[in-house]
């Protein structure tokens, strides 16, 4: 059976599953996968943290250097997100330069950190015009089975949450200190399945699904990103629906993200 | 979004309610599209909108490349959105940076939710966006632009695709945000919308929004698509009584 | 009937009609097609024009900005000169890095620029080795129905000569200032179909060509670049005829360049 | 090897002769490795030797990409070692640099010498490792969970590839350089062990070494191969046992 | 063409109308074509032309790759002209600049120009042009190398292509301009010509001249290409006396 | 006959030719081939050679330049290798960004001059943290008839020996100078060949390869760069003896790359 006709008959079937309010996994429509988070994954890091959302896997790094503001920014720091999805994680991976799909899992999780101020970029600043902190977000995904939007968004904001700028080594300051970060945002993905919209999609429901929106919420309860994908659409009523399960899902997973049981 | 340490904030609103150029909350800015300005493509459009002015091609179905992208059983479409290097204040490297490549997929992936891509199998649709100047908004102003080149080329689609920005400035939800706004606005939503269906095919945002303020937005962008659509049917019935080039009468 | 077959039966008839003295769209052989250009058509550029030449189309955008000479220079200001023909403007252009045509079109708009010296750049230097004026000439192909060496010529100089420097927005003057051009380099193409050679090729006439000669002249009336492109042969008694030529074409072009009729 | 001009250079070997961090000269760091801990790879490993964090994954036998490096009579092995950006003290550009190329080059080459590539004509077998956190001996960690990795997804090979690195500090000839040993030590080479012929797959050097040292340096890094030949067989039967992931209970 | 702000303009003309080598404003530079000096290639080709050193390879009739330029109905030709980093005074990065790409574009026009591609269809003819050792007119240079080259490897040519460069230097038309000249001239023509058919197949000009001093730089131009052509046959005449290496009695 | 059977052909014939310890050339197992050298070959070079081995060709040249030190070594000059591999060498190169064989050798070559300390990069720095001599060698391959490392090291060396800094040029000296080089490297390439183990292989003797070692030496015989290649392996025994046999092979180039008979 060719690998074509089989991922036909997958779909068929996770929609077929979707229209009686079940999953090929056994969750409900509304259920997350498992989520574990280990920070500190990463020694060579200034924050890491190792992220397995059901079988999908996601390290994230953050490294702070010193560098130069940009020439409009004088007193802000500079945040730069950066998401590799190499050919390691999933046959559908291909060597090469960022692809799309890269580039988006990359810019949703750095608007996100951006809109909700997880980090007060004038803070990174050490000599307005002169010297700042640059903070790389590096998202690694290890093992691609669905979700990478929500695994790297808590990957990334775990490894902002336990991550120390290294003042110290750079000669800046005396010692270490912990990143300030606020506000931690959290993306929470959906995909329609025929009439069925689910949460946190798996590999084979991104591949069956008929549009995917994901919604990033603060824990002051706003919408700070949103970020449609895939083939399909959704009504007005459709997203107001998804913004608060959204919110639901995100309270729980940023306590994960700070340290706490997920 | 407000870049942190960037210049002062302006006033966006006044006492009396209106924005810098003295729109109402929830007024367009001037839009006018012309349908099939250009020779060589199977179908073009140019599109200003405020400041902005947008040109899209469409060339298909034809033989899809790179080969190895070919599918069976439709069409692909492949959307390719660039600025021009002189299409905003500080120059532009030309080519495509990550922002423009970002863009580029959403746009295909909703014109693939309603172009009938399987009437054409082994083949491609490109469709090319060329920003020649920038005012806030361009992705919109490239998918109406494309979406009348589309038409232009008579591809058939389920309906066409009317786009616009639903923002806030000031605490308030405003309609089409020009630069200034934009810059300085506390949230971006662009949306598109399947007008015949009610759905969006495109929507994405940035700032933060109570999910109050979210739905009205969601309200004020369906609203304001649907005047753009009227515009756009327009667009495709003048073409046959007018063939002139980009800039024309302008 | 196939797009090869069908490419080859127009090459016969457009080298048929030369050889008659006729051309498909009716011109003779020495005529060029209607030019119309529309300075200041985009704001966000520092000067600019659309050029229509026929139903070719090119923008042209002028930026100015304040950047460091070359060490080897460093009383000069830079000039770069940058062609996109992006595949919007023709079924023949890919995606992807500039391609040789592209490459093509720049160097030699580029080349005529800083033989006829219309711009001087000594003038450009702010603090000599220190800060300098960068002038970026941006040529974007909208509609490629041949001659794009000319078109995109005089959207160049109609671009620089209603230039403006920015030099209050860049803190180095109180006010603006027009850019001080000199000579305006006009190019003149012609391609050989059969015996006959014609002046500004549509695109057909490009296809069917046997040779192709551009030739750029000042208002002097001197010669100040040349390119011989496509496959095909010109013996010294043919380019000295089409010399004479462009010199009365580009007498012709440059006064509506410079914001005259065409 | 020592840069020039760089910091001043830390004792490596106490007046007991013990090493930096309390190892004897032919002593390993330890060694944990776990096959099959990825779930979309055909096969997978991780590897944490000392400091270093390694993953590999196979995919294949399937169909060569690109198209034109297919080989009609045997398999394609292609790999790709690939550092993370935060894998290293100062963040690395993502991408492949010199160093990763050559190190892809000479693993590849390695593991052409023994699976058994002409059973599956027309494929690609594709070997993928990612150092996480890198400490020195990157390549020979790599090679080990590259070789797990391959057992794990079922290509047959002549051998399982044992490796490691044996280098030169403070004049003695010692096992497994970490980082500051190599850093500041006077060679280094990397080898990797058919173990059931005794033969060298991979063979590489820098630094100095007389003839008499290369030759000891030779034999100290064969033994070596095989204890860590044992624990990469000791994974493989522990595969059946548990499925964990990486990371799990480290 | 003279750099603005460059240093001074030296003397390139005495007052007895000699250039700053001695020679006579008709004069070439010496120059040396040897056939066949590499053994990998099909047909290639040394050329020392004043202070030039210019190889040029041939490889072909043979497949096309990338395999989608390939044409039906003949052989497709393709230029690189590369010049080696240490050719130039400031070391040039590896890689095809700008330039480059534009020179290897008219060097493979004016060989279709020549060479009898229909007799070889759906293959490649691949030209290569490396230059060592760079002193103005290597694009003239590397065309004669390479006219030399393709004939060495049997390619069936209407003629060989003798080029040179004219130029201007204070004011008087110059035949064949070295560096200093190139650099502080007012103009730079090189051309190639067809010999039996008095046609010039590359031709490019920057600087400025009046209609007349083009004319005559025709004129000279074509009378040093006739020059040229002589060493060009003789050098294909010797091949089969020597098979010496570049270099190899310099 | 078909290229891929011509091919293999070949190498059954160097195969069983080597089983009875012979060579297709006529030469003994550990017979080099004959070694040319001509200095100062590239006079826009700050030094060059010319090197033939057999029938392979490479060119090297080093041109010295001034730049900044790299931050983490502000005392010490920079020295950079890059080996093209130009399709014009051989049938089997490509055009396009260096491939991994280009990278091998560049790599190969520039680890045995930094352990071989051929250059003391600590003259070259002009003033720490500041200025510095940057050191470019860059190989070029003209002719791939085998053994290109071996080529390209005595290319480099060669060059290195000959080289002069240009102090007075960039204005940093009253007079240029000979660049001062400490020890030669010397690597020396054997190949596999059934039970024979070959020095110096020709391009049809690499093709037959069932493995390929490459060992650098310096004057003080200690063996300062290792590079195994190619697909096959080698006993710790076949190393020794490699070794051995290195050294000797290395002691006679030494003395034609400082400019002695080869």
């Amino acid at each position: 059976m060719s690998g074509e006709v089989a991922s036909e008959l997958r779909t068929t079937h996770v929609l077929d599953l979707a229209a009686s309010g079940k999953r090929l996994d056994g969750r409900a429509l509304d259920e997350y996968r498992a989520v574990s988070i280990e920070p500190g994954f990463i020694a060579t890091a200034d924050g890491s943290a190792l992220v397995r959302l059901g079988d999908t896997v996601v390290a994230a790094g953050v490294k702070l250097e010193l560098g130069k503001p940009f020439p409009d920014t004088p007193n802000a720091g500079v945040l730069t997100t950066n998401a590799e999805l190499v050919p390691l994680s999933s046959p559908t991976f291909e060597p090469g330069p960022p692809q799309p799909g890269a580039i988006e899992v990359s810019r949703v999780v750095d608007r996100a950190i951006r809109a909700a101020e997880t980090i007060d970029l004038a803070r990174l600043c050490v000599t307005p015009g002169e010297k700042t902190w640059v903070c790389y977000v590096d998202l690694h995904v290890l093992d691609h089975s669905g979700n990478l939007i929500d695994a790297a968004m808590l990957a990334g904001v775990s490894a902002l949450a336990h991550a120390v700028v290294p003042a110290k080594r750079f000669g800046v300051a005396e010692a270490d200190y912990a990143l300030a970060v606020g506000h931690l945002p959290i993306e929470c993905t959906f995909v329609r399945l025929g009439d069925a919209i689910v949460v946190d999609p798996t590999f084979d429901e991104e591949q069956a699904a008929q549009g995917r929106l994901t919604i990033a919420t603060d824990e002051l309860g706003r919408v700070v990103a949103m970020q449609k994908g895939l083939v399909g659409a959704f009504s007005p009523d459709d997203v107001r629906s998804m913004v608060s399960r959204a919110l639901a899902h995100g309270d729980r997973l940023r306590a994960a993200a700070r340290g706490g049981p997920a | 979004m407000g870049s942190v340490g960037a210049k002062e904030v302006p006033v966006l609103l006044s006492p009396e309610g209106l924005r810098i150029d003295g729109r109402k909350l929830d007024e367009l800015r001037p839009i006018r599209i012309r349908a099939g300005p250009l020779h060589q493509a199977d179908g073009s459009a140019f599109v200003e909108w405020g400041a902005n002015k947008v040109m899209a091609a469409v060339y298909g179905p034809r033989e899809v490349h790179p080969r190895h992208l070919q599918q069976n059983n439709k069409a692909v479409i492949q959307c390719r959105y660039n600025m021009a290097a002189f299409s905003v204040d500080e120059r532009k490297r030309p080519g495509l940076d990550r922002r423009s490549q970002e863009i580029s997929k959403v746009i295909a992936e909703a014109f693939e939710s309603v172009v009938f891509a399987e009437e054409y199998p082994r083949t491609s649709i490109d469709v090319y966006i060329e920003v020649l100047q920038a005012n806030a908004g361009t992705r919109c102003a490239g998918l109406v632009a494309a979406s009348v080149a589309l038409a232009d080329a008579g591809i058939p689609m389920a309906d066409l695709l009317p786009a616009v920005a639903v923002g806030k400035i000031d605490g308030k939800i405003a309609l089409d945000l020009k630069k200034e706004e934009d810059n300085f606005g506390e949230a971006d939503l662009p949306m598109a919308l399947v007008p015949q269906s009610g759905r969006l095919v495109l929507l994405q945002m940035e700032g933060h929004m109570t999910p109050e303020e979210l739905s009205r937005s969601l309200d004020l962008g369906v609203a304001g698509c649907k005047v753009i659509y009227e515009k756009m049917k327009q667009a495709l019935r003048d073409r046959y009584a007018t063939t002139e080039l980009p800039g024309g009468s302008a």
